[in-house]
């Protein structure tokens, strides 16, 4: 639990890897931008994170009995803030449409209306998705896992992916994915970590605000982000 | 007609039988009695091919087979000149006692439900069993299910009839009973090969008599020639204690168990 | 952890709506596999030479290679094999896949079963002039059955919850739905065990079915007392 | 010493037994006769509670058990002190013959594999089955398997033995041997209970003949009383069969089946 | 879709690796539901009285339930009830659950394989002296042995590919492992073949296993040709 946490330094932190670049397997040993990101982040406050892998829902059932104590890539959200304490953001998670390659009909959220996008359950993007279609008019095809979809929408059975940008380009450029990023990138949420609301958690929280600060200031977080994206996803596009 | 030449079985190592030959003609009723374990229904089997014989030859009215190349059509129209019943009975486990004897009758015959029944019920009534008609086997005595199992033989009328010690778990009464339905079926010039160990039935019954031992025909011929006057050692041997069995009143007085 | 009784009665209706969709996939599924299977078990006990070593190899794939993979390869794979089957839809394809799949469990059951009847029932209904396809629908297969049903109840209770699968390739069947609601509220258990629920409920109903059916075909066999 | 009073036994509507009384005293040999469906299988199940019966009383050795309040240690001491012959066999379909008779002995009794092999061996010896001692039952023929049987219920040695139909698949050679080897028994003070149609055979083990018709015992008494002087109606039609089969020979000028 | 043929061997001996976390969960689990199934199944068959109703709520739930619902409930729910299970490692509770879960899939098939044992067998074994629990154990055990394995067969692979289950609750096996492979470089299609061949391979051992058992007690009841 987390109190046990602090005691020994070291911090339980679920994942679910769910492919390169965000986190991923290589040599059995755990990788990618979150990894780097909260690593770099529990160094700074004398941490040693151990990384609990689970599938989804493992991770959720596991931070809310507090067998971990907190989960990397989680976005912030009002729902999710009524049940957990966020820590300040160290991303930006920002949505954006994978089409086929040979699509040419879609090239803008405007386009998907009265059509079906795929998402990945559990995932921020279909909430995002929906904050940019007031009027529902966008079918949302859930599935369980990101691969299944890529088939889906390089072959044209489902007609667009959401997901976030920077992760989708990475992977077309680093791994080949039969699709290409259409339009602007929208929804921009704050990706943070979440602890069960208790008073050491607060401490806790501080402290990580304060690396946070640190990091982001001495410029490790846009190191790790341009090593990663090519872009600096550790501040706001608002900001930017 | 039956025709049946030189058959031959063999379980595994053991030969069961050894090389069988007879014949029987039209309308005969032939008794085929021997020991336990001498092959009397491992025969009745191969006759029906229910068993493969190793080799041999099998002849039943139009159709002939030799054993050892058969097609599945020739098994099919051998087995249906016949029909059987067996020293088990083998009742169907799901059926009534008149289903049992009128499912063939509706599968094969075609006959309607009610047609069916009415055969199967005046069968069960000849063997004292409609009052149980709607019973399953596992609810009837020995006797009655041996009882079902010769009128569900006797419903398909077929060439001849196979019957494997139909009589085995019947009471005296009740022998003599399935006696008149049979013989009444024998009167219709119907061919039948009865397996039993009751000695005064396979005498009544039979116009011929075979006697097996250890997969050998030992001795055949009438009833009386025989009963009354057997060649074979080994077949006197057998009947000695069939005679011993008749002349029990006289030895009584010499103690419990004189006769043995 | 606060469990939130009222959330997992509240989402029940809306989970409820879901039902038909898991229903569909696993009746027509199971349907299809019943026939499937039963033509694999005859071929298994009356040990047909070609079909049975091709029956083996069928059996051995569906029964040894997880049912997702199965799911993927009738999904994404044979398209490419067969360009005109590249409009399926997920629901079908999830269904050809459970069809396959239960088959082949299913043949082992039936086999088991075949095997079970006296061989001497076969023999009686073949001395009475039957041909042995005759025999297997009045006498062997009915027989049969009652053996069978207890083992067919589990691979359709299995293919009920197996059934989310389709999930996978995009189908929103009941648990599919309720893993939506978990990771979007955040009621985790909640809505998992509303689920479950209503998984149980169904088995319920499912199970008296079995329950009636197999006192039914069980009367020849009871002995009265 | 068994008491049976006074036993009543129904399926679902039909009352199979309507009121049994009889006893059995040390040693002595009864023999059950009577037609098909009578109920004598169903009194041989009561008595050793394979059937609970729906009342009366049944006394063993020093056992009694009132039948309508029984605990389950009651029963399997009641069934302690008798063995019984099936009419079906009933042989242990995953043993073979030898392990049919000695597996009692080394569950039950604690033998070791070399003592119940000498006694099982032994035994089927006597029913002349040595040879297939390795058999399974399902290779064995009818009377191999009704030899196995007898064997079987004979190895335990308990109080008393019941036989239900023991001889039915056996020839004559078989059946005198049988009966050879149950007098053996007989006559070291074994009490036994034999259900037969063998009339014959009946008259020369029993010590008592219970007729049974319908649910009633109609008649009993010794063999010489109720074969040669039957007072019941039912008694006199049910052995006038039986009368007429051993007179078969002086009908048979008469024609085939005179005695019909 | 283009397929990484050397992918997918490349992967197999990495894979290979994780064969024993399957295999121990899933030997040991079914181990303990055989117990516990053969208890569930004799009390179904004596109807004993209190435990038969307890049985088949057991039953019902366990098999009416998602095995993933059931995996939630006794890692993450039970040490809520009681603190002292917060110990409890991950694989350890995907024992408990797969145990009690395959427990009561394995009582309908034993009850099936009791059922279809000719009642006579007990009756005989009675008459002989034996008890029950005697007659039990050398008679109908044996008998009922020989029905139930094949459907026995299919609840075992059925467990060996359901054991992925544990990855919900962090254990790493073979399709977990799998995946994750996968992660890297994105050839998932490629790592669940390779998965699904190490299943099949190991599906293929253990149906020689079974083949040659069933042969082997099948002796007293297959006459001789
Ligand atoms: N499937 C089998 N495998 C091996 N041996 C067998 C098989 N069936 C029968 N036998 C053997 O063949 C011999 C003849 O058996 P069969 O049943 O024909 O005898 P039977 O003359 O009918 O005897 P009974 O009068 O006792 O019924 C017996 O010794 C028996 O043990
Ligand atoms: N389980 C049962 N359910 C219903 N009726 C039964 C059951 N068992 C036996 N009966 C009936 O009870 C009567 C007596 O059966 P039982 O087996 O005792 O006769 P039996 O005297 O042994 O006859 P057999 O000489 O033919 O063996 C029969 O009419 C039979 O149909
Ligand atoms: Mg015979
Ligand atoms: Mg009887």
């Amino acid at each position: 639990t987390s109190g046990t946490a602090e005691d020994d330094n070291v911090i339980k932190i679920g994942a679910t890897p769910d492919g390169y670049p965000q986190y991923y397997y290589e040599n059995n040993e755990l990788e990618g931008f979150s990894v780097d990101m909260i690593e770099a982040i529990f160094a700074e406050i004398g941490y040693e994170v151990e990384w609990v892998v689970t599938d989804w829902t493992g991770v959720l059932a596991s931070l809310e009995t507090g067998k971990i104590d907190t989960v990397a890539n989680f976005a912030q959200t009002p729902e999710r803030e009524e049940k957990y304490s966020f820590t300040e953001a160290y991303y930006y998670s920002r949505a954006a449409l994978g089409v086929a390659k040979d699509n040419d009909t879609i090239h803008s959220l405007e386009d998907v209306k009265g059509k079906q996008v795929g998402n990945v359950t559990g995932s921020n993007y279909q909430n995002v998705l929906k904050e940019n279609d007031p009027n529902d008019e966008i079918e949302i095809i859930n599935y369980e896992t990101a691969d299944v979809i890529h088939q889906d929408v390089a072959s044209g059975k489902v007609d667009a992916f959401v997901t976030g940008r920077e992760i989708l380009l990475a992977q077309i450029k680093d791994k080949g994915i039969p699709l290409q990023v259409v339009g602007e990138a929208f929804g921009e949420k704050l990706v943070s970590l979440p602890f069960a609301k208790t008073e050491e958690n607060e401490a806790l929280i501080a402290e990580i605000n304060e690396a946070v600060e640190t990091l982001r200031a001495d410029g490790t977080f846009q190191d790790l982000s341009m090593e990663w994206f090519d872009e600096d996803v550790t501040i706001s596009q608002d900001e930017q | 007609m039956i025709k049946i030449s030189n058959i031959k079985k063999s379980f595994n190592k053991s030969v069961v039988l050894k090389d069988i030959s007879f014949h029987v003609t039209d309308g005969e009723v032939v008794a085929i009695i021997g020991p336990s374990g001498s092959g009397k229904s491992t025969l009745l089997r191969c006759i029906n091919f229910l068993e493969k014989p190793d080799s041999g030859k099998i002849e039943i009215g139009d159709v002939t087979v030799d054993t050892t190349k058969t097609t599945k059509s020739e098994i099919q129209k051998l087995r249906m000149q016949t029909s059987m019943v067996f020293q088990h009975y083998n009742l169907f486990k799901n059926k009534t006692a008149l289903e049992n004897v009128t499912h063939s009758l509706r599968v094969t015959k075609k006959l309607n439900k009610k047609q069916a029944d009415e055969i199967g019920r005046n069968l069960l009534d000849q063997v004292g069993l409609l009052s149980k008609a709607d019973s399953y086997p596992i609810s009837l005595s020995g006797g009655q299910q041996q009882r079902v199992g010769i009128a569900r033989a006797l419903a398909v009328g077929p060439n001849a009839i196979l019957f494997d010690e139909p009589t085995s778990s019947l009471d005296p009464e009740w022998v003599g009973e399935v006696l008149r339905v049979i013989s009444g079926i024998a009167n219709k010039e119907k061919t039948m090969i009865i397996v039993t160990h009751e000695m005064k039935f396979a005498r009544e019954v039979a116009d011929k008599v075979i006697f097996m031992d250890d997969g050998l025909i030992v001795e055949q011929g009438t009833p009386e020639a025989v009963f009354d006057n057997p060649q074979n050692e080994r077949t006197k041997k057998f009947l000695r204690n069939y005679q011993k069995h008749s002349s029990v009143e006289m030895d009584k007085e010499n103690g419990k168990f004189a006769l043995l | 952890m606060n469990f939130d009784f009222g959330y997992m009665i509240e989402i029940i209706p809306e989970l409820i709506k879901y039902v038909p969709v898991t229903l569909y996939i696993t009746i027509v599924s199971m349907l299809f596999a019943i026939i499937i299977g039963i033509f694999l078990a005859l071929i298994l006990v009356n040990r047909v030479p070609i079909l049975l070593q091709l029956s083996k190899v069928y059996i051995s794939f569906f029964r040894g290679t997880p049912p997702l993979v199965q799911l993927l390869i009738i999904y994404f794979g044979l398209p490419q094999l067969v360009p005109a089957l590249n409009s399926i839809t997920a629901a079908t394809a999830a269904i050809i896949a459970f069809s396959l799949n239960v088959s082949a469990y299913l043949a082992e059951i039936f086999r088991a079963g075949l095997d079970s009847v006296d061989k001497g029932q076969a023999e009686a209904a073949l001395t009475v002039g039957m041909t042995y396809p005759q025999a297997l629908r009045g006498i062997i297969l009915p027989q049969a059955a009652r053996n069978a049903i207890p083992a067919t109840g589990n691979t359709f209770l299995g293919l009920l919850k197996n059934s989310s699968l389709a999930f996978t390739i995009g189908v929103t069947e009941l648990l599919a739905q309720g893993k939506l609601l978990a990771t979007a509220t955040l009621n985790f258990f909640e809505a998992y065990l509303a689920v479950a629920l209503i998984y149980w409920g169904l088995t319920i109903i499912y199970s008296w079915l079995q329950t009636w059916y197999e006192n039914h075909i069980s009367k020849p066999y009871v002995r009265e007392t």
